[in-house]
């Protein structure tokens, strides 16, 4: 019993982390059918900017849980400078290319970006454990949680009912929908397309930086951790169905709970479920579990 | 007169929506039809499933006596039964001599003889008589995306032909065609098929095309043949002058071609 | 009339001056060679997909199950280079023809990503067998050549003559190939489907052919490279930057000749060799930013400068 | 048509190709220097945790080789390699194995490198072997963990050292601690990276424990979690449910510090036992961030257990180190500066028994082999595996802060001579650990 609770709560947890990390990739595939691997930068830039500004906002004697403002900051800050600067510089000079061609520029940004990373803080680890702290923790039987972690599923909430929200209940939403559905006639119709990607991009970035950035403090911020979120946040896109909010929450779940069952019970077999998973959607349904609506062909 | 073609109580249905429901049609050689109805009446869900492209969901289709429901398209093409579409599908970035070429090739060759090779004097003549039966001969070299609308719809025609079906079935074939080019346009394909004595199904808006060309009509409404009768009969049916051609001549007049669905 | 294909006399050309080059040139230009014909195969065989309109993220699969497969073949006693690389080309293309059944299915990034999946998964069956090192991986013992064993700086050179021959054979092969019927069906498949169909052929026989063909040259391209190095692992062989690189390396070459690929893969290891002796803190800057000027600036790839310098030459005489 | 033209392009590009670059010999050595080439990682996660540390130490000792001023007993011998300059070439790691190789035969055969010092990943270390010995490259390894090096990739090295004992000597002292201070514990644990190292770890110390403490049960949900993954929730909620109160764990670096500080926010290390076999790579880091109480290991005498050795080498190497880069060093500076001191130790050796004259590598080699040679914390004898492989004493203690010199401590440290934790010469590790451990002298 206490194992499956335990197997419940670390899968939500786990579950939010991945859906943090993954969202923000399927809101710019979504709009822009970009598969951005440069995602991995924002989500290590987050991470390391929330890391420093935490550790800045420690050494003042504003109030304690000003850090959490320190961590919103550096997503936006990140978010906002990375998002306009790579759409603007040079993602709008490739729309009329291939997807693959697209998604391996991305990929050679991202090598920059690494070194660039590494370039700005060198190669010591960074800490913001601070707000971590704050929060403490519960107990329950033999188990506990801190709450710090428990915030994720939160956050997750948050974050996905406020997409939802913003899409379906506001006129931004709804432009945004009818360029998802059909970008040649939005055109058409007058929208802005222009617009649309570059708001589309920097929100995209900010979720991105977002997700590095609330992890960073239960992390160990240190060269590399953009890589790992990569293939994590694809494979949860992937088994969603690429573009889809609801599709990578219900993808999120299903790896994070399958993971957590797995540590619990198969501890040998944590290595596969994610590509198993994938693997398995692919094949049955390789548009994803929530795939938008394709339209006609012929 | 022999039957090629006999479609016996055709349905189909997506979730609620019928898109085709009780429909009979027997076609006999060397006819000429005319497929006549308003958008979503159900024409091209007809022919995509005599095509292949769609199954039924319950009904017969018999080509020369032979059962097709359950075929790929590939399969039908192979017995006989080709097609046009609306919007041209041609290989855009390919000259239009390359497009006829791989035509050909995929046309005659089997098993081992697809890795002999694609490109061959012989096969070079057959495409170029051809480009002439089409009269697209001047624009062998152009790339396809560059082709004028008419001449882009002749080469997805002529596509269509390379295997001399026994049926072609030609999906709006002067949609989006300015009214000064559709009767030359109209001419050059039906002279074409003539040679082969092919038998042509063809879907169309326009009643004047359908009344020069068409010795047959086949009306459809709402996913029912309401009227099948020759041209002249049908013309004046109530039911397509209420449900055809009414809305038809209104259409015609105010659509631009433009924004025809893909 | 008969025509002279240019690809093919330009090809054996090279053959011939490599052939004789191999004995002359330095060991670590040879093992830079030996890399990039390993690895210009595999982008051939992507060259092959892409010009079908598909591309994969995880050609690594095949280029680790023929590395895996021909040095799992040496702790087994076998260590015939022949032998070898041919059972690793062949169990890569047999693993092809399987998964090319569900893969032929899908399109675009779907096919990429699922490509991606599976070469995933053989990397985490090899991370978790002790038994071949994990992460680790193992070494592979020099290969003798029906009887030979070379050794010293012979293993080398025999290898890369072994391997040039091979490749040229393969390249030509695939060039030819391209000239065919289905070679072409590449260009059908990748503009209109919906017409290849209509024609009378499966578009997803056509992928499905290309599949076990992209399959098979990666196996070889493994194989070699397992030899060529002396040991596998799978961070070298499956991980999914592996399979990034081979994309690199198509995009680098561009899709328009098949010598390209192999022009491509030298680029693309003497960039890195520059870039790591000369800013080894800052080579990734360096891999990523090269990326991106040649998709910025050559979006045909390097073969594109010399089609331009053709044209050039072509100019005066029209 | 051209046809000449576009078939000799593709011609001339190759064999053009092949003329620039590939007829122009490897670039000619300085006749006074020798060119170590030092690999290390530079980037990436093992970047912070070994390889810059390991960077950091080669460089300090190398300097000092240079200028002479390194102290007993290495203060007699002049300045240099045997009175050469060390020219170091220091570069990365990353990459995998078949990177790393590459880039061996370019360092080899087109910058002229002398001898190789470095490699901190085993996987890189098993790649390289191999290679070494066919391009005859006197290469030391100061670090990698894995046996299999000398026991299976190549059992007669000739070109080949390792200066540090390898892993079987962890696992072991790992369980002789255990077995001297917890001998009434009732089972274990364990939470490793899925790769090679977390893996070999594991098994070594599972078995060293099956030997020494053959009632005590191991769990049979020892946990795997990918490497790098970076959050534990799950597997620390699961360690918090299993009954076994010993964990044993060989996470290191960035994964290491994540596993702290998530364990630490939820009482983890209150609950259990922890037994951390390198995490002596984040002990000045984490400042007081670290977990007190728990049983550490450096993989040897070296890092936070070399503090208080009180010699004139050890003095000196910290006081330079921490002046220079303000931390003190860790275990991956100690095993990488003892690698460098190894090649020191040879080539002045080799040149006095070569009266004087500067040495041929195979003089340097014969000088290494079977020696022994004073390392900054502790004495290196090159007596397994021919005289290539290095046994030292080992150490585990128990990690605690002391407040007075705000600075993390080892207390009760266990002292193991390396006759008792590494197998004795010509025995493979794992059949050692298997058949008891025959041998061992504690």
């Amino acid at each position: 019993m206490l194992t499956l609770i335990a197997i419940l709560v670390d899968g939500l947890i786990y579950s939010s982390y991945l859906f943090m990390v993954a969202v923000g990739l399927t809101v710019i595939f979504g709009v822009m059918k970009i598969l951005n691997v440069t995602h991995g930068s924002f989500y290590a830039f987050g991470a390391y900017m929330s890391a420093t500004l935490v550790g800045i906002y420690y050494q003042t004697d504003l109030p304690e849980f000003g850090g959490f403002l320190a961590i919103f900051g550096a997503a936006l800050v990140v978010g906002l400078f990375f998002g306009v600067v790579l759409e603007r510089g040079l993602l709008r000079f490739l729309y009329h290319r291939d997807e693959h061609t697209i998604v391996l520029a991305t990929f050679a940004m991202f090598l920059v970006l690494e070194d660039v990373l590494l370039m700005i803080w060198g190669t010591d680890p960074y800490y913001a454990t601070e707000p971590m702290g704050l929060l403490g923790f519960i107990d329950y039987e033999a188990l506990s949680y801190d709450l710090y972690r428990l915030s994720f599923i939160a956050l997750a909430i948050v974050v996905g009912l406020g997409l939802w929200l913003g899409l379906t209940r506001t006129k931004w939403g709804k432009i945004l929908l009818a360029v998802i559905f059909d970008r040649e006639i939005s055109q058409a119709m007058g929208i802005n397309v222009t617009v649309v990607f570059l708001v589309t991009f920097v929100i995209g970035s900010i979720l991105g930086a977002l997700g590095g950035a609330y992890i960073a403090p239960t992390i160990s911020v240190s060269p590399g951790i953009g890589v790992e979120v990569i293939v994590l946040a694809f494979a949860v896109v992937v088994i969603g169905g690429m573009g889809s909010i609801p599709g990578a929450m219900i993808g999120s779940l299903l790896v994070g709970i399958s993971r957590a069952a797995a540590v619990h019970k198969f501890p040998e077999i944590e290595l596969f479920v994610i590509y198993a998973i994938m693997a398995a959607v692919l094949a049955f349904r390789p548009e994803g579990l929530f795939a938008p609506a394709q339209a006609r062909k012929i | 007169m022999s039957v090629v073609l006999e479609v016996r109580d055709l349905q189909k249905t997506f979730g609620a929506v019928v898109a085709a429901k009780d429909i009979n049609v027997t076609v006999n050689e060397h006819e000429i039809i005319g497929i006549i109805g308003a958008n979503g009446a159900g024409k091209t869900t007809f022919v995509n499933m005599v095509t292949g492209y769609l199954k039924p969901t319950s009904g017969q289709i018999e080509f020369t006596g032979r059962n097709l429901i359950g075929l790929p398209p590939r399969e039908i093409t192979k017995l006989g039964i080709s097609r046009s579409f609306q919007v041209p599908q041609v290989f855009m970035s390919e000259s239009v001599f390359d497009n006829l070429l791989m035509a050909y090739a995929i046309a005659e060759e089997t098993g081992m003889g697809l890795l002999s090779p694609l490109y061959n004097d012989e096969r070079a003549e057959r495409v170029d008589s051809h480009l002439r039966r089409y009269q697209i001969a001047e624009y062998r070299n152009a790339t396809a995306s560059t082709l004028p609308q008419g001449t882009r719809k002749l080469l997805d025609i002529a596509m269509a032909a390379v295997r001399k079906p026994t049926i072609l079935m030609l999906d709006e074939p002067t949609s989006g065609i300015s009214a000064e080019e559709k009767f030359g346009l109209m001419d050059i394909i039906m002279d074409a098929l003539r040679l082969d004595d092919t038998t042509v199904l063809f879907i169309e808006h326009d009643m004047e095309i359908v009344e020069r060309y068409v010795s047959r009509v086949l009306a459809f409404y709402q996913g029912e043949v309401i009227c099948d009768a020759p041209t002249a009969e049908a013309m004046v049916d109530p039911g397509v002058r209420e449900f055809v051609i009414g809305e038809e001549y209104h259409r015609t007049r105010t659509e631009n071609g433009g924004s025809e669905h893909a | 009339m008969r025509h002279i294909d240019k690809t093919v006399v330009g090809l054996t050309i090279a053959f011939l001056a490599l052939l004789f080059a191999d004995f002359f040139m330095a060991e670590w230009m040879r093992f830079i060679g030996l890399q990039s014909l390993a690895r210009g195969t595999v982008a051939l065989g992507l060259l092959v997909l892409w010009r079908t309109g598909l591309v994969s993220f995880g050609h690594a699969l095949y280029f680790g199950f023929g590395a895996y497969a021909a040095a799992m073949l040496t702790l087994l006693g076998y260590h015939d280079a022949f032998f070898l690389v041919f059972a690793g080309t062949l169990i890569a293309g047999l693993l092809a023809f399987l998964l090319g059944f569900l893969l032929r299915r899908y399109r675009a990034i779907f096919f990429a990503l699922l490509n991606m999946a599976f070469s995933m998964i053989l990397y985490g069956v090899i991370v978790k067998t002790e038994a071949l090192g994990s992460t680790d991986g193992f070494s592979v013992l020099a290969p003798t050549f029906l009887g030979y064993a070379p050794e010293g700086e012979a293993v080398q050179t025999t290898l890369f003559l072994f391997t040039l021959v091979f490749t040229y054979l393969i390249t030509l092969g695939v060039h030819l190939y391209l000239k065919t019927t289905l070679g072409g069906m590449s260009m059908a498949v990748r503009e209109n489907e919906i017409r290849v169909e209509y024609l009378g052929y499966s578009a997803e026989k056509v992928i499905h052919f290309k599949y076990v063909l992209s399959g098979l040259v990666a196996g070889f391209g493994g194989a070699i490279m397992a030899l060529a190095i002396g040991q596998v692992d799978p961070d070298s062989m499956a991980n999914w930057t592996v399979s990034g690189e081979f994309v690199f390396i198509t995009i680098l070459s561009g899709i328009g000749n098949v010598a390209a690929t192999f022009v491509g893969a030298l680029v693309f290891e003497l960039i890195r060799t520059y870039a790591f002796e000369y800013a080894p803190q800052f080579w990734q800057f360096i891999l990523g930013g090269s990326l991106l000027a040649i998709i910025m600036f050559l979006p045909d790839g390097i073969w594109s400068v010399l089609s331009r310098l053709r044209k050039a030459e072509k100019a005066p005489s029209p | 048509m051209n046809i000449m033209k576009r078939s000799g392009r593709v011609a001339l590009l190759a064999t053009g190709l092949a003329a620039a670059i590939g007829f122009t010999a490897g670039a000619a050595t300085a006749a006074e220097t020798v060119v170590m080439a030092v690999p290390t990682f530079l980037t990436g996660a093992g970047a912070p945790a070994f390889g810059v540390p390991a960077r950091n130490g080669a460089e300090v000792i190398i300097e000092a080789i240079n200028k002479g001023t390194l102290p007993a007993p290495y203060d007699k011998s002049g300045k240099g390699l045997a009175g050469r300059q060390i020219e170091a070439l220091i570069y990365d790691e990353s990459g995998g194995g078949v990177k790393q190789v590459a880039e061996f035969r370019n360092k080899v055969q087109k910058q002229g490198v002398d001898l190789f010092v470095g490699y901190i990943s085993s996987g890189t270390c098993a790649a390289i072997t191999p290679v070494a010995e066919e391009l005859k490259m006197l290469t030391i390894f100061p670090i990698c963990g894995t046996p299999r090096i000398f026991e299976e990739i190549n059992t007669t090295p000739k070109y080949v050292f390792r200066t540090m004992g390898h892993a079987t000597a962890d696992g072991v002292a790992e369980a002789l601690y255990v077995k001297a201070n917890m001998a009434d514990v009732k089972g274990y644990t364990g939470i490793n990276q899925n790769y090679a190292w977390g893996q070999d770890s594991w098994r070594d110390f599972d078995l060293a424990m099956k030997q020494l403490m053959p009632a005590v049960p191991a769990s049979d949900k020892a946990q795997w979690p990918k490497i790098f993954s970076g959050q534990y929730g799950a597997e620390i909620s699961a360690l918090m449910l299993s009954e076994e109160p010993l964990v044993h764990s060989s996470l290191w670096g960035g994964d290491l510090e994540a596993f702290i500080f998530q364990g630490s926010a939820r009482g983890l290390f209150r609950k259990k036992k922890l037994l951390f076999s390198v995490a002596d790579t984040s002990v000045y880091r984490l400042g007081k961030k670290v977990p007190t109480g728990v049983i550490l290991g450096a993989r040897g005498p070296y890092g936070i257990f070399a503090a208080n050795v009180d010699t004139p080498l050890n003095n000196w190497f910290r006081k330079v180190y921490i002046d220079r880069y303000s931390t003190p060093p860790v275990g991956g500076s100690y095993q990488a500066a003892q690698g460098v001191l190894a090649a020191k130790f040879a080539y002045d050796k080799a040149a006095a028994a070569n009266g004087g004259k500067f040495p041929s590598t195979d003089q340097v080699i014969a000088a290494l082999e079977g020696a022994t040679y004073q390392g900054i914390a502790a004495e290196v004898h090159m007596n397994r595996s021919n005289g290539h492989q290095a046994a030292t004493i080992h150490q585990i203690g128990i990690l605690e802060w002391d407040k007075d010199a705000g600075e993390p401590i080892m207390t009760k440290v266990a002292t193991f001579p390396a006759d008792c934790v590494m197998p004795p010469p010509g025995v493979n590790g794992t059949e050692w650990l298997k058949g008891g451990m025959k041998g061992a002298k504690c």
